[in-house]
């Protein structure tokens, strides 16, 4: 069985379908990208798998556990850690507090050890600290920890977004074109993290991306989605020899 | 069974005067999103000009409320001019809170006018006996409550359907990016949302007075009696202002007549439709005809 | 060498020393003056302006409360009066028969209950519409203690004279004694807010005020996080009720109703939204404007500027308050404590300018 | 220094020349729920002070009043109360039900004796009730005078009580059950009624209930509305009420719907021609205050108020006490205990004794007729009412 399985899923918003029958599957460690034109149904498939949406019909199963129904909150507790398209950081805190914030389900210290900051508070928090340290000296942040988010660049807040959801020291990750409007040397930067992590870290990830030189150099596997479903799978060179895939990017003209 | 027809019917008028108070709070919102906590105030104001052009100036009562409706649609301009436009795109809380502040800025003129305390009346201008049909009961001014909510209703429903400005209104209520790429000037738009808004609290306040005497606590308090109207409504919807008015007054009425014999103290009336307001946004949270807000991630 | 009296920034070499609240020596020097001048305040005050001061206090602490739960966590509440009435009368059941440092914190715990409870609609709603919920629970409760005959139907429920540590609380010395109870809970909550503010309960609750979709997906479920900050805020709020009940020497209902709500939204408005100073610095001054406005007003009254039939004093009061509120929205949005701030950036680096 | 000897020079000659200056405070509601009484009861308390002053009414003394608005806001009452306690003032005219009983136990430690515009009895019923003096018969009496006199028009009468939602209104509900009971007639309901649009629910269940007489303990914006919906619906209930339900507001309000309208009060009518309702009316027009305070029942009210407070001093002045500080607490508190005196203002003297702290013990029943409420007995003391309150 894979890590995690999607299963025949379909997605309906008054009428009109946004997924219809979706079954894709990832294996531990691989690095699975979902490619398609605008519409075909890629983010929903995300807020599928992280909780936000809840299917029509469908099932899905992360390492074995139903996540069907599960909100947001419970898929990251089973491991699934996702980064936004539309960067959703907490633009009024700094870098440090976006990122500590992913440690939440990991700090374990009560209320009262919080409200006297001794004891397991202190050392879960300067333990946590010092994991987020690491995430931002692996994603190259350090000038920008104590500064407010909202005052970001836009590529850094990208680098933050993905930074955060790595923080939550994720089974799977969910990147949402994490490269989405960024220069040619903030994508290789990108690119270059998120090999960095799966190899570093042994992640399971899952992408979302527009650039089809940069999901075909680095994919073990593809997937092409049109018009909510599925219309061809497989390692980069077979997918892009497939016709309906040829036929969908250049919009009919092949 | 007579009993209960009377309630339905004094609650369908009382409940026209909370629509037409209502009225007034939508278009607020629908158009730029602010909740106005000085409603009240406004009716107050519409009440006082009232008074004071029918009592102090001898000014023929229709002639005094004309006028009244005019100068608080002027007050709405200025007031979102002045205290409303530097806020466009700051916090839900500061726009609340400048509402809240400027219903104490209003009472505070008020209390520079004779009218802070004390009761006062119109001078009467309709009969009192009251209209009777088979046995079921409505006052004059009652009546007329019912007939300037179904005005305002027309006259509204005109506006937003028939006239460029109108449409402009709903269009900028449905998308504001959207409308102001296609040359809707936004600004203007809430200006006449608050001048509006004055207008329908100008008329509240003259039916509420007519009603029941003018005093400033009261006709402020009707302001906060448009909450669960708004919410059983829909915070944007101007015919579920008048549907949730009426429900309102209805429910009101019935609570009245068969709640408060099983209370001790009764007086369920005020409180019971705050009940129905939490219920009502626990089970349909944006109202009966409201637009229900979907997030996209 | 570095010297950490004149240091104009933070020097910290470990992740523990960068969590600390007041980092320089300066800053904890003039934390300690401020306390010691709190101290020795009540000598140089008489009883009427110790009442005032006590006043102060007790809406700070209430107003630290209505900034957790609509300051950090954005979730507007226009009921908290009433739980600050929850609190009160709290205390003034229990005051016959446990001594107040018992009575005030189960006040406190009360109106926490009663907090968790009001932010069940937030499972399910948001924004607007949960601060009319609150508005709605605000109602409901001053009708409820009107129909309560164990609460007097908001007439007075007194409250004893206590005993603490064998010394007896008399009129004479009520306001004082009191205003030594009210700094140290003051301080002692305030700083373990400010504690939970750099933990994950502290930052969970701005979480959900940023950005709610994302705290969804960090793991903390939203809808339980902003009925923690109900709870929270509420507690906050349950304790000044206890406080105020035996300040007051009685438990009325006029001192929980709606227009008090909005007092302390304003005073969180004008200390400045989410922030620790603001709570200290909106009340004392919108306390005080009421004060000076009304002497002004009978100032002018004394003058012969008065019209018939109007009370000066009776507009200047809602008049000012009002206008304070807008112009402070207006012209700073982040209220006194942003001055505070000001001030103090300033002589931190003082003597460079920059 | 010359300067300031000179300034001390001056204010040593002034104080010499006024006598020595007591401070009178009045804490209420100029603004706020209940300020449509509040703002007349404050230019009452004003005025009478002007008055005495003037007069030579206060024994050599020179009496400064000062009128607080506390917004029906007991914080701000206590601040005033504290205020006057330091400044030594020797009593304190009080305002508001939940202020008065707030501040009952302060008061009582203090030793300030405190006369309010609320007439609740719970103000002068133990415990801590040493120094608190109503001027006038308490709600409770009113209303069970209201009672007493319905008993005598029709006897064994349906009543409803409709009541004013807050300690105030439900302050006589009790003594005005147990008075029902021993007058043989029946309270059917008692109703708290606040601000409303509409009471035809009400009155028509009313009606069902076969209700006769509906009592008012609630202030007149409600009561008008009532009348006017009771009269419009054709019912026929009789309407009456206690001293803050009625009076020339109501008239004002309610208009032709009103008449008939039975009410109890200690106080004289503006048009009367008797010697408190002239005097209160050359008071009024001396101050030039408007017609509306000059036919208001509140503005006698605060002179009442006043007049004892200044009585008091006086007399405690006269025998020789100090009448600030510590000492003129006691000796005016003295003072009061043995008051009797006729200002003029109220249909009955002025009696304080130990064991009565209730000044004036008469009240008049009027009704409205013609547009004025005009009196339909002498005054009289309510029979039941000890009976039923103190079991006496």
């Amino acid at each position: 069985m894979a890590q995690l399985d999607v299963e025949n899923l379909t997605l309906v918003f008054g009428g009109l379908a946004a997924l219809s029958g979706v079954s894709i599957a990832v294996e531990k460690g691989e690095l699975v990208s979902i490619i398609g034109p605008n519409g075909a149904g890629k983010t929903s498939l995300l807020n599928c798998i992280s909780g936000f949406y809840h299917p029509t019909e469908g099932v899905i199963r992360f390492e074995g556990h139903d996540l069907t129904r599960a909100s947001p909150h419970t898929a990251t507790r089973y491991g699934i850690a996702r980064a936004f398209q539309n960067i959703e950081l907490f633009s009024g805190l700094t870098v440090l507090e976006n990122l500590l914030l992913a440690r939440h389900t990991h700090l374990r210290y009560g209320l009262f050890a919080a409200a006297v900051f001794y004891g397991r508070a202190l050392s879960e928090e300067v333990e946590a600290r010092a994991y987020v340290e690491e995430i931002i000296d692996f994603m190259e942040l350090e000038p920008y920890r104590k500064r407010l988010v909202g005052s970001l660049p836009y590529g850094v807040r990208k680098r933050v977004e993905v930074a955060r959801a790595l923080t939550l020291g994720p089974k799977l990750l969910l990147l949402d074109e994490p490269m989405a409007g960024m220069t040619l040397e903030e994508k290789e930067d990108m690119v270059r993290f998120i090999l960095d992590i799966r190899a570093e870290r042994g992640t399971t990830i899952v992408l979302i991306e527009h650039d089809l030189g940069v999901v075909m150099d680095i994919s073990d596997r593809v997937y092409v989605l049109d018009f909510g479903q599925v219309i061809a799978e497989g390692t980069p060179e077979v997918v892009a020899k497939n016709p309906r895939v040829l036929e969908a990017y250049v919009g009919g003209t092949a | 069974m007579s009993y209960f027809v009377q309630l339905l019917v004094s609650g369908l008028v009382v409940g026209s005067i909370y629509a037409l108070a209502a009225l007034g709070f939508v278009l607020i919102y629908k158009a730029s999103r602010v909740i106005n906590f000085a409603q009240g105030e406004f009716i107050a104001v519409g009440a006082f000009v009232v008074y004071a052009l029918s009592v102090y100036l001898g000014m023929n009562i229709w002639l005094a409320l004309v006028i009244s409706l005019l100068l608080t649609a002027v007050l709405g301009f200025f007031v979102e001019r002045v205290f409303l436009r530097p806020l466009v795109g700051q916090p839900i809380i500061s726009v609340i809170m400048v509402t809240i502040g400027l219903a104490s800025l209003l009472e505070g003129a008020i209390h520079l006018t004779p009218f802070g305390g004390g009761n006062f009346s119109f001078p009467s201008f309709l009969p009192q006996k009251g209209i009777e049909f088979a046995g079921i009961s409505v006052s004059y001014p009652q009546v007329l409550a019912v007939f300037f909510t179904l005005i305002f209703l027309a006259v509204f429903a005109w506006f937003f359907q028939r006239s460029t400005l109108g449409i402009a209104m709903r269009a900028v209520a449905d998308d504001q990016m959207a409308a102001m790429s296609l040359g809707v000037s936004v600004e203007k738009v809430f200006a006449l949302a608050w001048a509006a808004a004055g207008i329908t609290a100008a008329a509240a306040g003259f039916i509420v007075g007519t009603v029941s005497g003018i005093n400033l606590g009261g006709l402020v308090s009707i302001g906060l009696r448009v909450f669960p109207v708004v919410i059983l409504g829909g915070l944007d919807s101007i015919p579920g202002a008048v549907i949730g008015g009426i429900a309102i007054g209805i429910l009101e009425n019935l609570a009245t007549g068969y709640l408060d014999p099983l209370v001790p103290g009764g007086g369920t009336g005020g409180v019971f439709p705050f009940v129905v307001l939490l219920l009502v946004l626990w089970f349909k949270p944006y109202g009966l005809f409201g637009t229900e807000e979907i997030e996209r991630v | 060498m570095r010297n950490p009296w004149m240091q104009t920034g933070n020097y910290r070499t470990s992740y523990r020393q960068d969590t600390t609240i007041f980092a320089t020596y300066s800053e904890q020097l003039s934390l300690i003056v401020l306390l010691l001048s709190l101290l020795f305040l009540p000598m140089f005050l008489s009883r009427p302006q110790m009442f005032v001061v006590d006043l102060i206090l007790v809406y700070a602490l209430a107003v630290v409360g209505l900034n957790i739960t609509t300051g950090y966590a954005g979730l507007i509440s226009i009921g908290h009066a009433a739980f600050v009435g929850v609190g009160a009368y709290t205390a003034a059941l229990l005051a016959p028969a446990l001594p107040f440092w018992l009575t005030v914190p189960l006040g406190g715990l009360a109106a926490a209950i009663a907090g968790g409870i009001v932010g069940i609609p937030s499972l399910r709603i948001k924004h607007l519409y949960l601060a009319i919920a609150t508005l709605a629970f605000q109602l409901i409760f001053e009708w409820g203690v009107g129909h309560s005959t164990l609460l007097q139907q908001g007439g007075a429920i007194a409250m004893p004279r206590v005993v603490f540590a064998g010394y007896k609380v008399g009129y004479k010395n009520h306001y004082y004694f009191w205003y030594y109870v009210t700094l140290v809970v003051l301080i002692v909550l305030a700083f373990a807010f400010r504690n939970l503010l750099r933990t994950k309960y502290g930052r969970a609750l701005v979480a959900v005020r940023d950005n709610d979709r994302a705290a969804d997906a960090m793991g903390m479920h939203p809808g339980l996080t902003k009925i923690f900050a109900f709870a929270l805020g509420a507690f906050y709020a349950g304790v000044a009720g206890g406080l105020y009940a035996y300040l007051s020497r009685a438990v009325v209902i006029e001192d929980y109703m709606l227009n008090v709500s909005i007092e302390l939204l304003a005073m969180s408005i004008v200390g400045g939204l989410g922030s620790m100073v603001g709570s200290f610095l909106g009340p004392a001054f919108l306390v005080l404007l009421d004060l000076n406005m009304e002497d002004f007003a009978n100032w002018l009254k004394a003058l012969g500027m008065s019209l018939p039939g109007v009370d000066i004093a009776s507009a200047m009061r809602p008049l000012t308050f009002g206008l304070v509120i807008v112009l402070f929205l207006v012209f700073e949005p982040r209220g006194l404590a942003n001055w505070w701030r000001l001030v103090r950036n300033y002589f931190k680096n003082w003597p460079f300018k920059y | 220094m010359r300067k300031t000897l000179v300034t001390v020079m001056a204010a040593l000659a002034a104080s010499l020349a006024f006598g020595q200056t007591v401070h009178l405070m009045w804490s209420g509601a100029i603004t706020g729920p209940t300020s449509d009484a509040g703002k007349y009861y404050a230019q009452g308390v004003e005025d009478y002070c002007k008055y005495a002053n003037e007069e030579g009414l206060t024994g050599g003394l020179k009496i400064v009043c000062e009128v607080r608005d506390d917004q029906y806001n007991n914080a701000n009452t206590q601040r005033n109360f504290e205020e006057a306690i330091e400044r030594g003032d020797p009593v304190f005219l009080g305002y508001s039900t939940g202020g008065t009983l707030q501040l009952k136990p302060l008061i009582e430690e203090v030793g300030m004796s405190y006369i309010p515009a609320s007439y609740h009895i719970g103000n002068i019923d133990p415990p801590n009730n040493n120094y608190v003096f109503l001027p006038i018969v308490s709600y409770s009496e009113q209303v069970i005078a209201v009672l007493e006199y319905i008993a005598k028009e029709k006897p064994g009468a349906k009543v409803a009580l409709a009541v004013h939602p807050s300690p105030f209104g439900r302050a006589p509900v009790e003594d005005a059950k147990k008075a029902a009971k021993e007058l043989g007639i029946e309270i059917v309901e008692v109703q708290e009624m606040s601000k409303g649009l509409d009471y035809t629910a009400t009155l028509k269940r009313f009606a069902n209930e076969g209700v006769e007489y509906i009592v008012y303990q609630n202030v007149a914006g409600p009561v008008a509305t009532m009348v006017k919906d009771a009269k419009r619906l054709g019912l026929n209930i009789k309407h009456a009420g206690a001293h803050y339900a009625g009076g020339p507001d109501l008239l004002r309000l309610a208009g032709d719907a009103a008449e008939g309208f039975i009410w109890v009060t200690s106080y004289f009518m503006p048009g009367e021609n008797t010697k408190g309702a002239t005097f209160v009316r050359e008071l009024g027009t001396r101050y030039k205050r408007p017609s509306d305070t000059l036919e208001s029942v509140h503005y006698p009210s605060g002179m009442l108020a006043a007049a004892i407070a200044i009585e008091a001093i006086r007399r405690a002045h006269e025998a020789g006490k100090p009448v600030t500080g510590d000492a003129g607490r006691e000796a005016v508190h003295q003072a009061l205990l043995g008051l009797t005196f006729d200002p003029g203002l109220a249909v009955g003297p002025v009696t304080y004794s130990k064991s009565d702290h209730v000044g004036v013990d008469m009240l008049r029943a009027l009704r409205a007729e013609g547009g004025k409420f005009v009196p339909i007995t002498e005054p009289f003391q309510s029979k039941l009412f000890r009976k039923v309150h103190y079991g006496k």
